[in-house]
């Protein structure tokens, strides 16, 4: 028989004003399990809270019903009240009189008090189903598995290492860096991009707690938070990074030219290569798809000329697997391709280059050696055209967000193009400058008005050539007049489009993506960086559009949502999950499929006792739950019960009042 | 200065939006229409001006602007527009909502512009189709302007280019109901 | 022996009589049979949509219904403005069935419409339909030496949820097509601006102003003529060139062919028949530079390399 | 329709090739014109086969049965009967490698009194949407028609609440709790059935119109977006119920609000409540 | 939503038994713990007023809601239910609410279908920023149980009022 103890807030005047307290009380003793009932002024006092103890030895309660203010505030507070008293916190339960009663009802003290004893009383059965419940703690893996090594994974990856726990950093290409390595100077304090980022690169590469794999992609991911199973293909490389020293020599030889991905096509690189001299690891690796020894069998120079013999053309890919107890997921964003802005003639004019060519031409160590260039005749421009939101917030033809980096990074641009080209000037095409940072609408003043760059405020019509000019026809809504610039070159600032392959890839660890294919957090304001699946965190523009200093933040956010995980052998958890009565579970599985966390499994279990024949029922990952009680809903045979919120609870409440 | 009121009030821009079949809400005013129509000089308002004025309900400066008559419904500015906005149709829908509510511009162009659709219309109501010669004649008499082109017509007359003799649709019947019926719709608009 | 509906639009009785001549003929060297809508009607035009929304739809509906009687699959329009009121009622149509009811009482003589008609423009109807091969097949005298600025206007193309066909921005169709009859296509950024159309009586000083615009990125190209597949660009370009050159000061000497009028004369038919005759820009200069081939300046040929793969990594 | 001979045909060749252990199928009561299941483990008793149009129930029911179980089986299903096969493999109650499928043609079958059944005049699925043989050899495939609307909800749903209420008290009231529905419908195969569990019976007697109504509305809103219209249901109560109300009705609000296709269609299509779209009928709620 | 044709049934608006002078109704709130029943709080804290009769239980997600949660309220002590939940595209649990909607949309019908008047259940999306409105939701609901009367159908004796 149930004991229970029932306890009455005054709430000062808040509930004691409206409500008839005492009558309360009186009410709950009329209960048949009610074994004690009481108000006091505070409850949630630690005199209040006495009382909760004392009455719990005294009068041997086996369950508690706190009614006083809502328990989305007090609860945790009396909950840790009943532990202190040797009892299971989850045996309470609260009756919200304050805000659904006397804070709803000021005008009618009858019926609020009516309401209370109701509410009580409900509460009062609904603790008698309680159960006992206890915090599970689920063994972690403290190893991460970064994914991508551009800026935001390198960052993650070395705050995670710093805290002393192991990480597997994967990059898809033969080396770290990303798109920073490919910037020349970075808005606002036009450091080198280089100078800040190969430091870090460099300790990426010596760090005893970082074990990276570059030229390698994740194939698969199973588990859960804690105790995850990566699969990783390395791909072969064709050279033994093992005894290759980087000497270079095999590079200089190879006879087969291609376009250098690093420098936009617009010089060449071997099929033999590293990406730039300062890559990390600086080790080539050999383009299987132009290496004439690879696809036709005959040339064969690289590995002659290679002094330690490190060139193995029977390489094949490997296979290779890591436990992992969390992961970070940093993989970086694309350009978009500018070909439907066929008005301007993008595909016919020579001259109309993206802002991350423009990037390499003007930087120090790219194919022109910092000086712009016009592609159709090798002239050094004057006249340079930007124009921005060149696919962003263009439904028809691009996408419809504003991919955030642009008005900065063509800020940069007319800067770096007044530094290098004496004489030039520079137009930007701008429909809003968005200049939101720290430093960042000083940066576009003092960039305005030292280089004198014109800013015209419209979205271009139509390019055109004339001569060797091209044309440049916009509005100039600030005069309303239509404007036509003579360009020796045209810069267009390409959307933000999230990595292409981020949708298999979010497939594969079973992480939501939006429309775009950028990842979706968990909250957009309140859990920017974990995503919905525990144990899985999102760094830089995996997530949307961001620039490096927000990159970083978010990198060493994720940093600390792992080191949070691993801050102990085991995590601790909500007890409030589902479980599974295998013997009621017919294994139609539909729990699996509504699961939003995917935190449903199957597993095998004898048909009867002691029977050999199997059959299969869900089984739920404790690790993963979140308790949110769609399976319980789904579940025709009532085999799964959500604790803290189980059938004969509610049914309690609902037959009580 | 112009006094803006409650919203709810703007009239225009749900008329606007109604005709139209769009949501003149979504223009952004990048102004890739006006550096993008071949007539927006000749306009007294520019199609991105329109949009915003519109949007501020200016109800009488929208109905009278040149704009509208001007369009030459080319659809280039609504191919490029980035938020899709069928911009011909806002203009035809200011169009007809200004010659229903018997607003008209009294400029000499407008009024050539309109005398010339007339005229057009004038005679595809007699004849079923159009006779390129009694157009130009008729529209030089209805404005004044007697002698427009005047140097032209003898060597596309010469040349063949212009005949002087229409064949008339056999089933005039049908054509008049047509003009009819679109005199009730439009009456019914009203 | 294809055969398909034929609407010739007002302007073939008129200006644009020599459009109307030669696509009968390029059509019946291309077996390809004619067969006109019996007692059709205008359009409408623009006046009718810029007046009357109705109107703009009741009277190309006619035309329509009148098409299908006769049984065709598809009807080619060779006016780009017919095309386009008739392409623009019919998606409408088949988009709002409703708006048939209120329109459609004025046809019952002539039926029901039911929407079954693919309606394209002439050069719609040569690119697609007839195909390039097919046009190549037939050339008899090559173009070579021409150079030629292909002036497609605004309504063959736009908009594109109407047409459905080319690029509204920079279309390649009719290039394509002189291409097949041996001359060259120049590159000519203003190919899809607007001539000024229906202002050319009303509004003249707005046409001059666009014309002279188009003529002079022709001439800018290095075209020898410009091509077209519309009767109202054909009159405008032509007809008012020599108001422009007296305004600008500036001698273009373009004469404007239509597209099917090079087609005929590629396909060997005699010249007398293609009604060079009308066109007020003497066409003989243009016609003059068949032949003449210029020779290209020779490009330096650079060694072939093991590998080069250009396109493949971007 | 007779395919007696076929079916025949058929199981005698599944025995001979040794693809099967039972063949389950129908043969005579015996005593009259009527048609029972038949779980024939013998080649021999194949002749006790028979198939015309008044074999009439959805032998699905059988495969959730013991004696199925792990079995290799040959089962004869007509259009429903298969898209409740189909929702059984869906949900995992049946290994499809232990079935052999033989599909029919379905042209309708009978009641006691020798009339075409309602479900079977509007049944839009009369070919099997699963098998693994016809017996007339020709696989189907042709364009299902529109959905059609059950007359008899047409008509309840034209009463007004007081009648229907009035209606449907009688209908609950009649029912004897029995739970002959339940076992004989192929889409029940619970461990324990959730009408029987605790919790769910707290505070109900056992037979009374009120347990009544709690069970019959409990199970129709679990085949919900699940039952295939066989109808054994109702052939099994012993009270006559129009039990093919609640579920007509289910299926019918399911097809118009959520475009869903009815159950057992397609393979891997769960039902109704088991996925959802962004699109779904929000004006209902506040 | 286009309005489906065939499943709109016909509901009388007329109180379904002559209630007694001093009756008030009673209504079950089903709230779901992150949107709605924070917002509830919300109204408290607010002190924005509305009808005592409402009896909230908390569960942690709209798509927690068994439907015969409702059956069962009805058919014991309830005379209407409100159930209420996240905004769509707003669940605490990513997608919760989508197939609680579908359940939801088929329980109501089918209520209403075997004679409950389609009021009795009710169901809306409250944030937990909507404090106002979860006062204007409670209000209409009390007044549209009022407007009906008591609840007797398929109710066990023992909770016959």
């Amino acid at each position: 028989m149930a004991r229970v103890g029932v306890f009455v807030c005054f709430c000062g005047a808040n509930i004691a004003d409206f409500v008839d307290v005492p009558a309360v009380v009186e009410e709950a003793k009329r209960i048949r399990e009610v074994k004690f009932a009481i108000d006091y002024k505070y409850m949630c006092s630690d005199p209040g809270q006495q009382q909760i103890r004392d009455a719990i030895v005294q009068h041997r309660l086996t369950s508690i019903v706190v009614a006083a203010c809502s328990p989305r505030m007090h609860e945790k507070t009396f909950r840790k009240a009943l532990s202190d008293a040797g009892m299971n916190p989850y045996l309470l339960e609260v009756a919200n009189i304050r805000e659904h009663s006397s804070w709803v009802h000021q005008k009618d003290k009858k019926a609020a008090t009516a309401k209370a004893a109701d509410l009580v009383r409900m509460a009062v059965a609904k603790s008698i189903a309680n159960e006992q419940l206890h915090e599970i703690s689920v063994p972690v893996t403290k190893r991460a598995l970064v994914i991508g090594g551009g800026i935001a994974g390198i960052q993650a990856a070395l705050d995670i290492a710093d805290a002393r726990i192991p990480v597997v950093l994967v990059e898809k290409s033969p080396s770290i860096g990303g798109k920073m390595a490919q910037l020349d100077e970075t808005f606002p304090t036009l450091d080198c991009s280089q100078c800040i980022l190969t430091p870090k690169m460099v300790d990426v590469a010596s760090h005893p707690y970082i074990e990276l794999i570059p030229y390698a992609e994740v194939l698969e991911l199973d588990g859960f938070v804690g105790n995850y199973k990566a699969k990783i293909k390395k791909k072969a490389s064709y050279v033994n990074f093992k005894t290759c020293t980087g000497c270079g020599a095999c590079w200089q030889k190879c006879p087969v030219k291609v376009p250098n991905e690093y420098n936009m096509g617009i010089d060449k690189r071997k099929a033999i290569y590293t990406p730039f001299p300062q890559a990390v690891p600086n080790k080539p690796v050999i383009d299987a798809r132009y290496c004439t020894m690879l696809t036709k069998g005959k040339c064969g120079i690289c590995s002659k000329v290679c002094e330690k013999g490190s060139i193995d053309y029977k390489m094949q890919d490997e296979i290779i697997e890591r436990e992992i107890g969390a992961v970070v997921v940093a993989t970086g964003y694309d350009l978009w391709d500018p070909k439907p802005y066929e008005e301007y003639g993008v595909g016919r004019f020579k001259d109309i280059i993206t802002s991350l060519e423009f990037e390499r031409m003007v930087s120090a160590n790219g194919p022109t050696n910092g000086v712009p260039v016009r592609p159709s005749d090798g002239k050094v421009p004057k006249n340079v055209v930007f124009i921005k939101c060149i696919g962003s917030r263009d439904e028809a033809k691009g996408i419809e967000y504003c991919s955030k980096i642009c008005c900065m990074y063509t800020t940069k641009h007319t800067i770096l193009l007044h530094h290098k080209v004496h004489g030039s000037h520079s137009y930007v095409f701008y429909m809003d400058i968005r200049a939101a940072g720290k430093g960042y609408e000083e940066f576009v003043k003092k960039a305005q008005v030292d280089t004198g760059a014109t800013y015209l405020r419209g979205r271009v019509s139509k390019i055109y050539k004339k001569g060797d000019k091209l044309m440049v026809r916009g509005e100039d809504a600030q005069i309303g007049q239509v404007v036509e610039v003579e360009a020796d070159l045209v810069v267009l600032a390409t959307a933000v489009v999230p990595n292409k392959d981020n949708p298999d890839l979010a497939r594969l660890l079973g992480v939501s993506y939006d429309k775009y294919g950028y990842m979706s957090e968990a909250h957009p304001k309140l859990r920017p960086v974990e995503t919905a699946k525990a144990g899985i965190f999102l760094a830089g523009c995996t997530q949307a559009p961001k620039d490096i200093p927000d990159t970083v933040a978010q990198a060493s956010a994720c940093a600390a949502k792992v080191c949070g995980i691993f801050a102990g052998d085991t995590m601790k958890k909500d007890p409030m999950i589902s479980t599974v009565n295998k013997e009621f579970c017919s294994g139609c599985q539909n729990c699996v499929t509504v699961c939003p966390y995917g935190a449903i499994v199957t597993e095998e279990v004898p048909m009867g006792h002691g029977s050999k024949e199997m059959r299969t029922v869900a089984k739920i990952n404790e690790g993963v739950c979140q308790g949110c009680g769609s399976c319980v809903a789904v579940c025709r045979s009532m085999a799964i019960s959500l604790a803290g919120f189980t059938d004969p609870q509610i049914i309690n409440e609902i037959v009580s009042i | 200065m112009i006094t803006l009121g409650l919203q709810e009030k703007n009239t225009l821009l749900t008329d606007v939006n109604k005709r139209s079949g769009a949501n003149v809400l979504e223009c952004y005013q990048c102004g890739k229409c006006v550096s993008t129509c071949p007539v927006s000089n000749f306009m007294d308002f520019p199609p991105r001006e329109i949009m915003q004025m519109v949007k501020l309900g200016l109800k009488e400066q929208v109905y009278l602007a040149n704009s509208t008559w001007f369009c030459l419904t080319c659809s280039a500015c609504s191919g490029r527009c980035p938020r899709e906005i069928e911009i011909p149709a806002v203009m035809e829908a200011i169009r007809h909502l200004a010659l229903e509510e018997n607003y008209t511009n009294k400029s000499a162009k407008v009024k050539a512009i309109r005398k010339f659709h007339d005229i057009f219309l004038d005679m595809i109501r007699r004849y079923g189709r159009s006779y390129e010669l009694r157009l130009m004649v008729e529209h030089n008499i209805r404005t004044r302007d007697l002698f427009k082109d005047v140097m032209l017509a003898p060597t596309a007359l010469l040349k063949g280019k212009i005949p002087l003799l229409v064949k008339p649709v056999k089933s005039a019947k049908a054509i008049r109901r047509m003009f009819k019926m679109a005199e009730k719709l439009e009456q019914k608009h009203k | 022996m294809k055969k398909i509906t034929y609407f010739p639009g007002c302007s073939a009785h008129g200006t644009s009589k020599e459009f109307d001549e030669t696509v009968k003929m390029v059509m019946k060297s291309l077996d390809v049979q004619l067969e006109e809508i019996p007692d059709w009607n205008c359009c409408g035009a623009t006046s009718a949509h810029t007046l009357s929304e109705p109107l703009s739809y009741a009277l190309p509906l006619r035309n329509l219904v009148l098409a299908e009687k006769l049984d065709n699959t598809t009807m080619a329009i060779p006016c780009a403005s017919c095309y386009q009121r008739m392409k623009v009622t019919k998606v409408h149509l088949d988009k709002n069935p409703d708006l048939s009811k209120d329109i459609g009482t004025t046809i019952v003589d002539e039926g029901t419409y039911q929407g079954k008609i693919a309606v394209k423009s002439m050069l719609q109807y040569c690119y697609e339909d007839i195909g390039l091969d097919a046009i190549k097949a037939r050339v008899t005298k090559s173009l070579a030496g021409m150079k030629l600025a292909c002036y497609y206007g605004c309504l063959l193309t736009r908009p594109k949820a109407i047409t459905q066909f080319d690029s509204p921005e920079y279309p390649m169709s009719m290039d394509h097509i002189v291409e097949a009859l041996g001359a060259k296509a120049t590159e000519f950024d203003y190919k899809t601006e607007c001539c000024g159309a229906s202002f050319s009586i009303s509004n003249t000083e707005v046409v001059i102003r666009l014309t002279g615009k188009i003529l002079e990125m022709a001439k800018e190209s290095g075209a020898h003529a410009l091509v077209v597949a519309c009767p109202l660009c054909q009159s405008n370009l032509d007809m008012r060139q020599p108001q422009i050159e007296k305004q600008t000061g500036e001698k273009y000497n373009l004469p404007v062919f239509y597209f099917t009028q090079l087609m005929a004369l590629a396909f060997g038919m005699p010249e007398k028949e293609l009604m060079f005759r009308k066109h007020i820009v003497p066409v003989e200069g243009a016609l003059a530079q068949i032949g003449k081939i210029e020779p290209e300046p020779e490009k330096v040929k650079k060694p072939k390399k093991a590998v080069e793969a250009e396109s493949e990594a971007e | 329709m007779d395919y007696t001979n076929q079916i025949r045909e058929i199981a005698s060749k599944l025995f001979a090739e040794g693809k099967i252990d039972v063949f389950v199928g129908y043969r005579m009561t015996g005593f009259d014109e009527n048609q029972v299941p038949a779980l024939i483990r013998d080649p021999n008793e194949v002749s006790k086969l028979v198939f015309t149009d008044k074999s009439v129930f959805n032998l699905t029911n059988y495969l959730k049965q013991d004696h199925t179980r792990n079995k290799r089986i040959g089962m004869v299903v007509k259009g429903c009967d298969s898209r409740a096969l189909n929702l059984l493999l869906t949900e995992s109650q049946v290994k499809r490698e232990n079935l052999h499928i033989v599909g029919i043609p379905c042209k309708g079958v009978v009641d006691e009194n020798g009339n075409k059944m309602q479900n079977c005049i509007e049944c839009i699925f009369p070919n099997p949407v699963v098998f693994d043989e016809m017996v007339d050899g020709t696989p189907t495939g042709s364009e299902a028609p529109p959905y059609q609307v059950n007359t008899d909800i047409q008509n309840i749903a034209a009463m007004d609440l007081v009648e229907r209420r009035a209606y449907f008290e009688e209908v609950f009231e009649s029912c004897i709790r029995c739970n002959a529905c339940r076992h004989s419908c192929p889409m029940c195969y619970c461990a324990k059935c959730c009408i029987d569990q605790e919790t769910s019976t707290l505070y109900h007697g056992a037979n009374t119109t009120s347990s009544a109504f709690h069970a019959l509305m409990t199970w129709s809103l679990h085949l919900a977006g699940r039952c295939v219209d066989c109808r054994n249901c109702e052939k099994a109560c012993p009270s006559h119920l129009p039990l093919h109300l609640l579920h007509k009705w289910n299926e019918q609000v399911i097809y118009e609000n959520f475009q869903e296709h009815l159950a057992g269609v397609h393979e891997g299509d769960r039902g109704a409540f088991y996925k959802y779209s962004m699109k779904d009928p929000d004006d209902f709620i506040m | 939503m286009e309005a489906a044709v065939n499943n709109q049934l016909v509901s009388i608006e007329k109180p379904e038994i002559v209630a007694p002078p001093d009756w008030e109704p009673v209504i079950i709130g089903i709230l779901c713990n992150w949107c709605s029943y924070a917002g509830s709080d919300l109204t408290g804290t607010s002190r924005i007023q509305y009808p005592p009769n409402i009896r909230i239980i908390r569960v942690p997600c709209s798509s927690r809601v068994d439907p015969w949660f409702l059956i069962k309220s009805l058919q014991t002590t309830a005379d209407g239910v409100l159930v209420s939940g996240c905004h769509p595209g707003d669940c605490h649990y990513i997608s919760g609410n989508y197939y609680a909607r579908r359940r939801f949309l088929v329980t109501k019908k089918l209520l209403n279908f075997v004679g409950f008047h389609e009021n009795r259940v009710q169901f809306s999306w409250v944030s937990a920023a909507e404090g106002p409105k979860f006062a204007k939701v409670v209000a209409k609901v009390t007044e549209d149980i009022k407007k009906l009367g008591p609840l007797h159908l398929y109710k066990k004796e023992n909770f016959e009022k």
